[in-house]
């Protein structure tokens, strides 16, 4: 018996959301688009932004509500993140916690 | 317009596991109020604010369902009634059907009996047309709108190849799909003043029913419960040239019938 | 209906700090609202520590024998993780597992429901399933809380949202968070059987070990922390926000690498990963703290980012426990005086001196700058592996004396000043 | 008093349905060595009895009513249960399309006898005659099996489950009832067909999904060919829809949830929350270049080659084997 490591993707669909069909996370394209060190890429835990084609996409659905992008967003990047939390009952459902 | 809402506290499917064996656990899975029922009870208060008239709803189920009825009172409903299951969910639907059926028969008259168009978790999608039957009254399932004018119900039914817009006079049961509305989320406010709307709790034996009545006539049993472990084949197909890889493909899928030929 | 339903204090969040201030209050008689985003209490929140005991029987005495607790811990480790291995100073402490305990780990998903309960049991009205968006201001006041479209009105708003604090920031009492300030830290839910646990981390039924992990992140300042619950190990990594951009490392890879090494992976071998969560950490220590009260507004728990990192151990979940009755005494005080202002409420901060928490927080101000020192992070615990590696193989070689290899593994790494330096920094910290 | 029970009846208001029911009837009734009726209902049906010996019928019971227009669900059940009284059959298989789904539960009210809704497996013991009928329960994720001691014992049964399977040189005989039924209380005002276009994604048998690997919008054309030739309907991942608004609609747990067939993945990556919202599919086919696409482990059948290729050759293919 050995350990494995387990896939981003495989570890999202452990857990349990209720999602919304209403997005809780709001981009500002423009101001996004200026930021040259997109920090959202690498600190999101769940990686919830990503680069497609050189443009920023986010799905919201992954998110664990931790807050991590907003503060690296205000404090590296350019404050294009709008992060508000999600409406009641939605989102995250820690089972564990 | 005097409505009734059937709304069921159901097993919460994302939580049900199953063990190594194959057999699903469902002792301790928390349960949460059917989605589609939800739409119905959207559908309730929907009429409700248009013509006026009060909002019952009506569970058989668990003594649990409280949490789940007092959701559906935040949404709307004016007064929640549980009957009390003492099976622990162990009955079939001609058994909850005679629970309901006593309880709506004791709430007094009606007009109008709303559903979802199955549960979330049993999905059999009976216990709509069988409380029709048993009180005797239309049923339109199936509704993906519904209005209700003067003295008649109208509502367009989503069938395979058609719609289908079928109307009836009260008293009527329609069960709703999830396609008709959106449900509301309860605000704060109508979550605070539906803790002080009533709720009422019956025993089977304050319908003049019993445990063994509903077993006499639950006359479905379960023989056996097996969980799905979906494992994909994951026959992957590549290095080849287009042509040969697409026939390929569809040898499999003729094999697996999947293309109806 | 506005005048129905006000409301002597409204809390946000159904968390520790939360339900415990909610819990003081109402059993006082007043009327108290409880209002929670997740779908019940504890929804939203994850733990990367252990409950330590000492506080929250304070409030709830004896609260281990009706709460959801885990294991009592009696085994503390710290561990130096090296490439292959690994330096461990382990305590074991058979005396912490008997009452008043010591520490406890815990589950919030269960934890929270029970304190949220004696909230209720107490009197507040919980509410669940609703996010609050807004504080309604007047004049600058607090005086009350937007949901949606509904404004909700109190005498004193206490915010206990958690470590995000947004209505804080609402309220004007703090600035933006710096990414140097914050960590984010994620966990790995693995499922293994109690006696499993008992036998590998060589504990009794109903005792656990905690570790706190040092090394093996890249460089990243942060560690890990391992935790045994009754039927399962927490396990996790904490990592500065700041450097994991700059060096653009994922955590939540950084966390796979970790499971691989042969520490940990002997820990938690044949174990089923349930659940993957995420929670920021404030490291900022007491300067980080914003200013706890406004007119008609206090805030308590990681809201407030109470949290000690003394880098033995995080105490975080009892300080939400000792500011959530805190600020519910402080709510009580101006009661008596029917003063709901800033300066009337401003009695919070004593009674935070009063249960030690700043008087903590400031005796460990130091410790985030330790945070910043890399050496701790990448040098140290690869040092005191190789060093304890070759100290204890035996080779057909003249042996040399512990300090000379010592002194050898350290070429090119770290200065013998820069170490007499840090260990300066170490004791000044702690 | 169960021993007068005998025989398997079989009723929908869809033929090729009726047809699979008898086929599989006519399996069970020889196993059971008894028969196998069929049952019309209408206003004018029984002209179709004749057909229904091939696949099987011994038996054709018809029903006959000018109240039996637009086949609601009152009327049907009065029908059904004079039928039942009438022939007594141990088991009745009615086809689960919506206005079978909502007839059986009735009648079976009416009867004080169980239902298995939507059966997909079927089952007899032929000493005891206790049929096992087996569904999918709990999101897909369970499979139930059940027994029904009341009489009889009825099961609604999808479309395409069984086979239909012709049974040339048999005749029937048409038995004519008549049954008293009451006017129903509901009528029907508008009947508008849908078009196929019209289908309900969640409904569709066969889904074809379009993600992040096509282009452009107008490459959905390519996708909207195959599905025509399939006879399924189109859908796309949430990047299409929320971030380039191609689609007003998305597959996926934050969109809809679709249980088809067959479902064919183009150009989708498979990110985890696309893949819950395919999860009851039966059968998942995906086409992307990227080898690596996490897709590939939840699919059974995959092809790794560019989607524009493969796409235009499928379609072309299946044309000619479908003869569309």
């Amino acid at each position: 018996m050995s350990v494995e490591k387990l896939s981003l993707d495989k570890r999202l669909g452990l857990n349990k959301y209720e999602i919304d069909s209403e997005s809780h996370i709001e981009v500002d394209k423009e101001l996004c688009e200026k930021c040259e060190a997109k920090p959202c890429l690498f600190v999101c835990p769940a990686e919830v932004y990503k680069l497609e084609d050189g443009k920023l996409v986010y799905s919201y659905e992954d998110c664990l509500e931790c807050g991590t992008c907003i503060i690296a967003c205000k404090g590296m990047g350019r404050g294009a993140v709008n992060w508000k939390n999600p409406r009641g009952g939605f989102g995250i459902v820690y089972r564990y916690g | 317009m005097e409505i009734v809402v059937c709304a069921k506290y159901a097993l919460d499917v994302a939580e049900i596991k199953i063990d190594p064996s194959g057999k699903p656990l469902l002792d301790g899975v928390p349960r949460r109020v059917s989605d589609i029922d939800k739409n119905a009870m959207e559908a309730a208060v929907n009429i409700k604010e248009k013509q006026g008239g009060t909002i019952k709803v009506v569970c058989f189920g668990p003594a649990s369902a409280k949490e789940g009825l007092k959701e559906l009172l935040a949404m709307g409903a004016d007064e929640a009634y549980l009957v009390e299951d003492p099976s622990g969910g162990m009955l079939d639907t001609a058994a909850t059907v005679e629970a309901l059926a006593a309880a709506i028969q004791k709430l007094g008259s009606f007009d109008l009996i709303l559903c979802g168009e199955a549960t979330t978790d049993g999905y059999t999608g009976q216990v709509g047309p069988r409380l029709a039957g048993k009180l005797g009254i239309p049923q339109i399932t199936y509704a993906r709108n519904l209005n209700v004018e003067g003295n008649s119900v109208t509502a367009e039914r989503d069938l395979e190849d058609a719609y289908e817009t079928v109307k009836a006079p009260p008293p009527v049961l329609v069960s709703v799909t999830r396609e008709i509305n959106v449900p509301r989320i309860p605000s704060l406010m109508a979550i605070l003043k539906a803790s002080k709307k009533p709720m009422t709790v019956w025993k089977l034996e304050d319908l003049g029913l019993s445990k063994e009545k509903l077993e006499q006539v639950s006359t479905l049993r379960t023989v056996d419960l097996q969980g799905f472990a979906v494992e994909r084949k994951r026959v992957i197909i590549k290095d080849k040239p287009v042509e040969e890889a697409v026939q390929e493909l569809i040898s499999y899928l003729m094999k697996e019938k999947a293309l109806g030929v | 209906m506005a005048d129905e339903e006000k409301f002597d204090v409204i809390v946000v969040g159904a968390g520790l700090a939360g339900s415990t201030a909610a819990y003081v209050l109402a059993k006082e008689g007043l009327q108290v609202l409880l209002i929670e985003r997740g779908r019940q209490a504890g929804a939203k929140n994850m733990t990367g520590g252990i409950i330590y005991s000492r506080v929250v029987h304070e409030v709830f005495p004896n609260f281990w024998e009706e709460a959801p607790v885990e294991r009592a811990i009696t085994s503390y480790n710290i561990v130096f993780l090296g490439e292959n291995s690994a330096v461990t100073l382990n305590l074991k402490a058979p005396g912490m597992g008997k009452p008043p305990y010591n520490a406890f780990s815990v589950l919030r998903a269960k934890f929270d429901q029970w304190i949220a309960g004696k909230a209720e049991e107490s009197g507040a009205t919980l509410v669940t399933g609703v996010t609050v968006d807004e504080l309604v201001m007047e004049n600058g006041k607090v005086k009350g809380i937007r949901s949606g479209q509904d404004e909700l009105f109190a005498d004193v708003v206490i915010d206990a949202e958690g470590a995000k604090s947004l209505l804080v920031e609402k309220a004007g009492l703090r600035g933006d968070f710096k990414p140097e300030d914050v960590s984010v830290g994620v966990k790995e839910l693995i499922e293994l059987p109690e006696e499993a646990i008992n036998e590998r981390f060589n504990v009794g039924g109903g005792e656990g070990a905690s570790y706190t992990l040092v090394g093996y992140t890249k460089g990243i300042a942060g560690g890990g922390f391992l935790y045994t619950n009754k039927a399962s190990i927490s396990l996790g990594i904490v990592a500065r926000i700041d450097m994991l951009a700059e060096k653009q490392v994922k955590v939540h890879e950084l966390i796979e690498d970790y499971k691989l090494h042969p520490f940990i992976s002997k820990l938690i071998e044949g174990g089923n990963v349930a659940e993957y969560s995420a929670q920021i950490i404030h490291e900022g220590g007491i300067a980080q703290v914003p200013r706890l009260y406004a007119d008609g507004f206090l805030a308590a728990g990681s809201s407030a980012c109470l949290l000690i990192n003394n880098l033995f151990t995080l105490r975080g979940m009892d300080l939400a426990v000792a500011s959530g009755a805190a600020a519910a005494k402080a709510v009580l005080k101006a009661k008596e005086r029917n003063d709901f202002s800033a300066s009337s409420l401003s009695a919070y901060e004593s009674l935070l001196r009063e249960a030690f928490i700043l008087t903590d927080m400031e005796a460990f101000r130091r410790t985030p700058s330790l945070l910043n020192n890399r050496r701790f992070f990448t040098v140290y615990p690869d040092l005191a592996c190789s060093v304890m590696e070759e100290l204890f193989s035996v080779n057909p070689a003249p042996s040399e004396k512990a300090f000379k290899v010592v002194r050898r593994h350290m070429k090119g790494k770290a200065g013998l000043l820069d170490v007499l330096k840090d260990l300066l920094e170490v004791y000044r910290a702690l | 008093m169960a021993e007068e029970y005998r025989g398997i009846m079989a009723y929908s208001e869809d033929k090729d349905t009726l047809f699979e029911l008898l086929s599989k009837g006519r399996e069970l009734a020889d196993q059971l060595q008894t028969e196998v009726s069929a049952v019309l209902l209408g206003e004018k049906v029984e002209a179709e009895a004749g057909e229904l010996a091939s696949y099987g019928a011994d038996k054709v019971y018809v029903v006959e009513s000018p109240q039996l227009k637009g086949l609601l669900a009152e009327a049907c059940a009065e029908a059904l249960q004079a039928v039942i009284s009438q022939a007594k059959p141990e088991v009745l298989l009615v086809g689960a399309t919506k206005r079978g789904k909502e007839l059986a539960p009735r009648v079976a009210e009416k009867l004080g006898t169980g239902c298995v809704a939507e059966c997909v497996a079927l089952e007899v013991d032929a000493g005891s005659r206790e049929f096992k009928m087996k569904r999918v329960v709990f999101g897909g994720k369970v499979s139930s099996t059940h027994t029904i001691a009341g009489k009889p014992a009825i099961a609604t049964i999808p479309p395409r489950i069984f086979e239909k399977k012709k049974a040339d040189g048999r005749t029937a005989e048409t038995v004519k009832v008549e049954a008293e039924i009451s006017p129903p209380k509901a009528e029907v005002v508008e009947v508008k067909p849908k078009e196929t276009a019209g289908i309900r994604i969640e409904e569709a048998p066969i889904v074809i999904c379009g993600g992040r690997g096509l282009k452009q919008q107008e490459d959905f054309k390519m996708l909207q060919e195959l599905a025509e030739v399939l006879g399924g309907q189109v859908g796309c991942t949430r990047p299409i829809a929320a971030d380039r608004g191609w689609f007003p609609e998305w597959v996926g747990l934050s969109g809809k949830k679709i249980q088809p067939s067959l479902y064919i993945a183009v150009g989708v990556s498979g990110a985890i929350q696309h893949v819950a919202g395919i999860r009851s599919s039966k059968i998942v086919v995906s086409v992307n270049k990227d080898a690596d696409a996490p897709i590939f482990a939840d699919s059974d059948y995959g092809i790794v080659e560019d989607l524009y290729k493969v796409v235009p050759a499928l379609t072309e293919a299946l044309r000619k084997i479908l003869k569309k």
